[in-house]
C-alpha cells in the first residue's frame, strides 16, 4: 500500500541532500570538535559553517546560537537559563495557553520552583491578544514566551507587535520557533526576540538537533554542566554530523520557503474544496489566513477522534491529533481547549494535517476522499 | 454460518499486556487474519513520576505486536468506564453489596462500546484473551467453557448475547493455562513470562482499602455476634466481604471467626465462628439482570448447575424464571456464602447459558437480610 | 599524509555498519516514535529495539533505560534527578577528584544549590580507596557518583567493592561508564549500580546520543520538561537514526570485546617497548594492570604538552592532553593534578593515547617513533 | 640572506583575531608558505559566563585560519606573561611611573616565548600583524617604519635584536591599513570588519581604574599646584599620566588644567594650567634597558630623531651613549610631557635604530623628580 504521511508537523522525512550530507560527515570528519588536532578542527568547521548559516538564517551573530539536542532543550534551556539568572529582577513570567508542552511543562515546573506564571488566553483563532499581554505585564516579569506558530493549528502569534511591546520592558522576550521556523521568514532584530528556539527534525533535519538563539545581553543560566562546549552554556560533544545535516536542511529550507508557502497554501485549498464537494461537514480550527502554510486542523462532527486517526492509518495515511500519552491514548488537545473550551466537542472530533517537502496535490486529493469515506461510516 | 477467508477478515484483539491476549493475537496472525491489536484505557492514574500506570502494560502491548507483525492503538474509555463500571461499582458498595465489576466491564466495555470501535475500525470480529468458546452450532451461537477448567472465564461473561458471540471470538478459549504460556514462550513473546494480573483491573497490585477510601468514606463500628456480644470494631463494612476470614482480628478459644452478614443500618458486621458457621448457608436466591446467552424460549423452570463466585464448583439448582429478566434459583443442597452482589450463572454441562446478579438470599423460604 | 587516530577516548569514528544501519533508518524511518500511525509504530519499533538491547547488555530492564543526547546529559541528570528527589533524605554528595567534568561540574552546581559535596581523593594510579569512601559516607549521603573508568588516565575503580559497601546504605550509587562501557564487562546487579551513564559515540557509535541506566526503584526527577516520552523521565522527540546506530554499535562492541581488549592490552605494551628501545625518557600515568585497555597516558619529562600535540599533529598524529578551554589553550588536567599534586611537571609533559577499532600495530610503531623525534627535538 | 622556497618554508603567525594578523596569515599562505596560526593565550580572565574573555578572538582566529586553510592552534603563556609583562608593569605603577607593557610583551614573549614555540614546531620564521618592516640589507638586518606612518608599530618593537629579526616576518608591513582591511573584506574573511581593539591586552575593554585597583591598592591623596594650593583629590597617583587632562575634575576660571607631576613620598599629584605648562616640558632624559637593532659599533654621540610615546611625531635629539645598556637623549627643542616608563625610540629616516625606557628626565640639566 502506497501510504500518505501527512503529518510533518510531528516529524518531518529528512531530505535526501540532508541524509548525503551527513553521511559525508559520518563517513569523513571522524573527530571531536573540542579536539586540537587535525581531526577537532575539520570537525569544529562543520560547526562554525552550521552556525554562520543559522545565525544568518534569523538575523543573529553567530556566537548568538547555542546548538542544542531538539527544540524540548532549546524552550527549556531559555525559560529555566532567563528564570535562573533574572530572578533577583522579579519572578514573574506570561506565556500562553497554548505553548507546546516543552514549555507549557516547564512553565509548570517554574511553577513549583516559586515563580508566578500567567497563562495568556486565546481567542477562537488560537490567537492572544496584545493588549491581554500588555495588561498582564508588571515590573517583576523577567520573561515572556510566546510561539511563533503554532504546531497543532498554525495559527500565527503576534510576535512583532509583542517585541515591540517588550522592547522597553525588562522581560526578556522568548520564541518557540519549532513549527515555524524554516516556513516562516523571520528577524531576531525586527521583531526584538531574546531567545528563539529551532528543531532540525521539523524541517527535514535530523532528530536529535536544534538551536536555540539568545541575544548576546542576554545572561542565559546552563543546565548542562561539563566541558566548555556552547561557550559554557551547553556541555556535551556536540552532534558533529546532525548538525552538518541540520545546517543542509536550513539551506534548504531558505531556498524553497517561498515555492512552499504557495504550495501548501494551495493544498489547503484543495483540501477544503475537495471535502465540501464530497458534502463532509467539517470546520476549520484556527484561520486560513493567520497561520502556518503547512498546517491544517479540521474538526468532523459527530466523528470521534481515535476512531478517525485509527481508520485513516488503516488506509496508509497519518494525520494525527493532540498527543498520546505514553499509554497510548489520545489526550485532549491543551490547545482546543483554550480555544473552545472544556465542553466542546471539537476535542474528540479534530484532527491534523500537516504537509512536507514531499506531499503531492494527488496525496490531498486522496486524502479528501479516504476522510468522506471515514466520516460517513463514523456517523451511521 | 459463512466463513470469510481469513485475510480478508479483519480481527481487532483487545490486548491488555498479558500473555492471554498475546497469544490470543499471536494465533489469529498465525491463521491469517487481518488482525489489529487494541489497548483499552479504561482507568487514567499515574505513578510517582507522573506517569499513567498503564503505560507498562501498553509497552508490552506494543512490544507483542512489533514481535507478531501487527499494527495496534489504543482507544481511551475512561469516561464510559467510570459511568457504566466504576459507579456501579461504588453504588453496590454503598448498598452493602459486594459488586463484580469485572462482569459488567464485559457487558458495558468490552463487549459493547469496544466491540462498537472494532467494528467502527472495519472489524468483522472482536477477539479477547479470555479462556472461554464460541460455537455456532444448531443455529446459534453458544458459549462454552474454556477447556482449562481452573480458567474457565464464562462466569464473567454471562452476560453475553447472540448479537456479541456472533462478532467475538476467544482465540485461547480451547487452550490450558500451561499451553498459552508454552506458545508465548516458544514464540518468544516479551509478556511470556509475565504474571497473571490479579485484582480488579483499575485498582492493579494496590492495597483494596487504601483505594477504596478514596472514593467512599469509611464508616467504623463494631463487629458483634448474632447473639449481640460485640467482638471487637472493624474499619467500614465495605472492606468485608460474607464467609472471609482475614482481616478480623478475633483472637481466642474456639473456631476461627468469620463475617456472616451486615447490618448497614446499624453499621454492624456480624461474625460467627467455623467455616461452616450455619447462618453462611442459603438454598435460594432471586437474580436480577437475568440474561441468557440463547435467544430461544426457555421453560418456566429448568434444573441445570450454577456458580456463585468465579471458580466455584458448580452446584445443582432448579431456575424458575420471573417478570423482569429476574429468576429464582433453588440450590439443591446449601451453599455457603452466596453474595448478593456477585453473579449467578449458569449451564448445562460445558455451555454457559447466561446468568444474573444475586440480588436476594433465602434459606429454608426466608429472606436472609444479614448477609451482603 | 596518511594520518594516524589515536584520541578514539575523545570520540571514536562511526563504524562502517553504524553508519549503513542510520543510514538505512534515515531513509526509511521517517516517522515519530510518539506518533500512533504506522510511520510511528515503525520509528517507536527501532527505539524499543535497542532499548532491550541495551539493557540486556549490562544486566538491566528496558524500563530502566532512558535515552539521552549523550554522556553528558545523563551525568547531569542522574546527579541532578537524584539530588533533586531525595534532598529531604540527606543534602550530602561523595564523589572523586578525578571524574568527568560532566560529574564535576555537576557537583559543583549541586553545592551551589546547597547540597556538600566530598570530592575523594586518588593514589598515583588515579584510584579512590574504598576506606575512603566508608569513611566519608554518612547518614544523610543520597548520593554516591564515581566513574567506572577514568577517561584520561583508564584507572578502573573499584565499582563491585563500592556496590558491595553501599547497597546497605540508602545513597544511590551512580557511575559514569563513559569511557568504560563497550570495553568492560559490566552488571549493574552484581555490582550493586543505581545509575550509570553511557555515550554511543565512545564506542564507534553516533554522537549525540546515550542513555542513563536507572533502577526501576529509583525517582529519577526529570531534567527536560515537555513530551511524555522515555516514560516523562526525559522529554523531547528520540533521536531515533541515532539510537538505532547506537543499538548496533552496542551489537558489535558486545560482540568484538574479548577481542578488542587482548589487541590494545598489546598496543600498550608495544608502545611503551618501542619508546623504551628507542630510549625516550618516559614515565606511565596511572597503572597498566588495572586500566582500560585503550587508553595509555604517558609523562615525557623535560617536554610542553602544547609544543608536543602541536608538533605529533603536524606529524599527522592526533592525541590529546588534558582539555583545551574555549580560548583553545591547554588546562592541566585535574586528574592528573589529583594524582601528582598541583606542582608536578606531568601536568604539563603528559599525552594521552587511545585505541580504537581502526588502530593497527602499524600506527602503534610509527607513533612511537614519531614521538621519539619530537621528544628529542623539544629537550635540545 | 639564502632563501627556502615558500612551500618548504614554515611560517607560524601569531594570530590575535584581528583583521592585522588575518590578512598577514593570508598573505603568507597566497605566497606559498607553510603557515600555522598560532593565538596566544596570555591572560587568564573569564566573563559572566564563566568563559575565557580571550574566546571571542580565539573564535576569530579559528574561523580565518579555516578560511585561509590553516592549521591553527592555541598556547598558553599566561605564567611567562605574568611573571615578565605584568609583575614589571605593577612594579612600575607602584613606583609611579607609566609602564609601556607592549614593549615588555613584545620583548619577552611575542618575540622570545613565542618565537621559542614555533621554532619547537619547525617553524623557520614567526610572523605578526604589526605595521613594521625588516629587509636584511647591507649585510645585516634593519626594521623599517610600517608604511602606513600612522599605524606604524616600530615605536613597540624597539628592543627586537638581529637574531630576533632573523626569524621575524611583518606581512603587512608595505601596506596601509585601508589595503588590509580591503585585503580583507575581497577575501571576505571574518575578521574584516572587526574593529580595531584599543587598551591593553589584558585589560580590553574594561575600566581601566577598576582593572588596576584590583591588584594595587588605590591611596588617594591631594592635587596641589606646585605653589602648594590644594585643588582637589585625588584616587590614586597611578590613575594619572603626566600631561593629561581628564579625570582632574577641576573647575574654575582660567586655562584647563593637567596633571603636570606626582609627589610619590606625600602621594601628592601636582596640577598645572594650561595644555602648554611650562612645567610639562623638559629637555633631555636618561634611558635604561637601550637596546640597538644592529649589532655593530656605534659612534659614542650621535643624532637621530626619537619618539617618546607611541604615535607621537618625531623629534630631533642627540644621543650619547653611556654604559650599561643606558644613554642620554638631549632633545634639539623642548618636548612636553615625556614620562618615565615609557619609551624612547630611535629612528634614522624609515629605519628604527632600537630604543630604551626612559628612567630620568631633565630640563636645563636638572632632574625633573616630580614627572613620573
Amino acid at each position: 500500500m502506497e501510504r500518505i504521511y501527512l503529518d510533518h508537523a510531528a516529524t518531518s522525512p529528512m531530505h535526501p541532500k540532508v541524509i548525503e550530507r551527513m553521511l559525508e560527515v559520518m563517513r569523513s570528519v571522524p573527530g571531536n570538535p573540542s579536539s586540537i588536532h587535525s581531526f577537532g578542527r575539520e570537525a569544529r568547521r562543520e560547526l562554525d559553517l552550521a552556525r554562520e548559516v543559522m545565525a544568518k538564517s534569523i538575523g543573529a551573530k553567530v556566537n548568538e546560537i547555542i546548538f542544542t539536542s531538539g527544540g524540548t532543550e532549546a524552550d527549556n534551556m531559555a525559560l529555566f537559563g532567563v528564570a535562573e539568572n533574572y530572578q533577583q529582577f522579579g519572578k514573574h513570567v506570561i506565556t500562553t495557553a497554548v505553548e507546546h508542552h516543552a514549555v507549557l511543562h516547564a512553565c509548570q515546573k517554574l511553577e513549583q520552583l516559586g515563580f508566578e506564571v500567567t497563562y495568556l488566553p486565546v481567542d477562537e483563532t488560537g490567537r492572544i491578544s496584545v493588549s491581554d499581554l500588555e495588561a498582564a505585564l508588571r515590573d517583576d516579569t523577567i520573561l515572556v514566551s510566546v510561539m511563533y506558530g503554532n504546531n497543532e493549528v498554525g495559527t500565527l502569534q503576534p510576535i512583532k507587535e509583542i517585541g515591540e511591546l517588550l522592547k522597553n520592558h525588562q522581560a526578556k522576550f522568548h520564541t518557540d520557533a519549532v513549527q515555524a521556523y524554516g516556513i516562516e521568514n523571520m528577524d531576531v532584530d525586527e521583531c526584538f526576540i531574546d531567545l528563539l528556539s529551532v528543531s532540525a527534525h521539523k524541517i527535514n533535519g535530523p532528530k536529535g538537533t536544534g538551536f536555540l538563539y539568545v541575544r548576546s545581553d542576554v545572561k542565559l543560566a546552563p543546565r548542562l554542566f561539563g566541558g566548555e562546549q556552547e561557550r559554557k552554556r551547553r556541555a556535551g560533544t556536540e552532534n558533529v554530523a546532525s548538525i552538518a545535516g541540520f545546517h543542509e536542511a536550513v539551506v534548504i529550507a531558505n531556498k524553497e520557503r517561498d515555492e512552499k508557502r504557495e504550495k501548501f497554501i494551495n493544498f489547503k485549498k484543495m483540501m477544503v474544496q475537495r471535502l465540501q464537494e464530497l458534502s463532509v461537514e467539517f470546520a476549520i480550527n484556527g484561520s486560513l489566513e493567520n497561520s502556518l502554510p503547512h498546517i491544517l486542523n479540521l474538526s468532523f462532527p459527530g466523528t470521534n477522534v481515535e476512531a478517525m486517526l485509527v481508520n485513516l492509518d488503516l488506509g496508509g495515511i497519518a494525520v494525527s491529533s493532540g498527543s498520546a500519552c505514553t499509554a497510548g491514548s489520545i489526550e485532549p488537545s491543551h490547545v482546543l481547549v483554550a480555544m473552545f473550551g472544556k465542553e466542546s466537542e471539537r476535542l474528540t472530533n479534530s484532527i491534523r494535517l500537516s504537509f512536507g517537502f514531499s506531499t503531492t496535490a494527488e496525496e490531498i486529493i486522496k486524502t479528501a476522499e479516504e476522510t468522506a469515506k471515514v466520516v460517513s461510516r463514523l456517523k451511521k | 454460518m459463512e466463513q470469510k477467508d481469513p485475510k480478508n477478515t479483519r480481527v481487532v484483539v483487545g490486548m491488555s499486556g498479558g500473555v492471554d491476549s498475546s497469544v490470543a493475537a499471536l494465533l489469529l496472525k498465525q491463521q491469517g487474519y487481518d488482525v489489529i491489536g487494541i489497548f483499552m484505557k479504561n482507568w487514567d492514574d499515574t505513578d510517582d513520576n507522573g506517569v499513567c500506570t498503564a503505560t507498562e502494560d501498553y509497552n508490552d502491548v506494543i512490544r507483542v505486536c512489533n514481535q507478531i507483525g501487527i499494527p495496534y492503538y489504543a482507544v481511551n474509555f475512561e469516561k464510559q468506564y467510570w459511568d457504566k463500571v466504576f459507579t456501579y461499582f461504588l453504588e453496590e458498595y454503598k448498598a452493602g453489596r459486594t459488586p463484580n465489576p469485572d462482569v459488567m466491564c464485559n457487558k458495558e466495555i468490552k463487549f459493547k462500546a469496544f466491540l462498537e470501535h472494532a467494528m467502527s475500525l472495519g472489524a468483522d470480529y472482536l477477539a479477547t484473551g479470555h479462556y472461554a468458546r464460541v460455537v455456532y452450532r444448531d443455529g446459534e451461537y453458544k458459549m462454552l467453557r474454556g477447556i482449562d477448567e481452573n480458567k474457565d472465564q464464562t462466569y464473567f461473561l454471562n452476560q453475553l448475547t447472540q448479537e456479541q458471540l456472533s462478532k467475538v471470538m476467544f482465540p485461547i478459549g480451547h487452550l490450558e493455562k500451561a499451553k498459552v504460556r508454552e506458545i508465548a514462550k516458544q514464540a518468544n513473546l516479551a509478556t511470556a513470562g509475565k504474571k497473571d494480573s490479579t485484582g480488579i483491573c483499575f485498582i492493579g497490585e494496590r492495597n483494596f482499602k487504601e483505594f477504596l477510601s478514596q472514593y467512599l468514606p469509611a464508616q467504623p463500628g463494631n463487629m458483634e455476634t448474632f447473639e449481640g456480644e460485640i467482638k471487637g470494631r472493624h474499619e467500614g463494612l465495605m472492606y468485608h466481604t460474607i464467609g472471609q476470614r482475614h482481616g478480623l482480628g478475633i483472637g481466642g478459644a474456639g473456631e476461627p471467626w468469620f463475617a456472616i452478614g451486615k447490618d448497614l443500618k446499624r453499621n454492624v458486621l456480624y461474625v460467627g465462628q467455623g467455616f461452616h458457621n450455619e447462618k453462611l448457608y442459603s438454598d435460594a436466591i432471586i437474580a436480577t439482570n437475568v440474561s441468557w446467552v440463547s435467544n430461544r424460549p426457555k421453560p418456566t423452570e429448568f434444573d441445570c448447575t450454577a456458580k456463585f463466585r468465579y471458580r466455584q464448583e458448580d452446584h445443582k439448582v432448579t431456575v424458575r424464571l420471573l417478570e423482569g429478566e429476574r429468576c429464582q434459583v433453588f440450590f439443591h443442597e446449601p451453599i455457603r456464602a452466596v453474595t448478593p452482589g456477585q453473579s449467578a450463572v449458569f449451564y448445562n454441562g460445558e455451555e454457559c447459558l447466561g446468568g444474573g446478579t444475586i440480588d436476594e438470599v433465602y434459606k429454608n423460604g426466608e429472606r436472609l437480610t444479614y448477609v451482603g
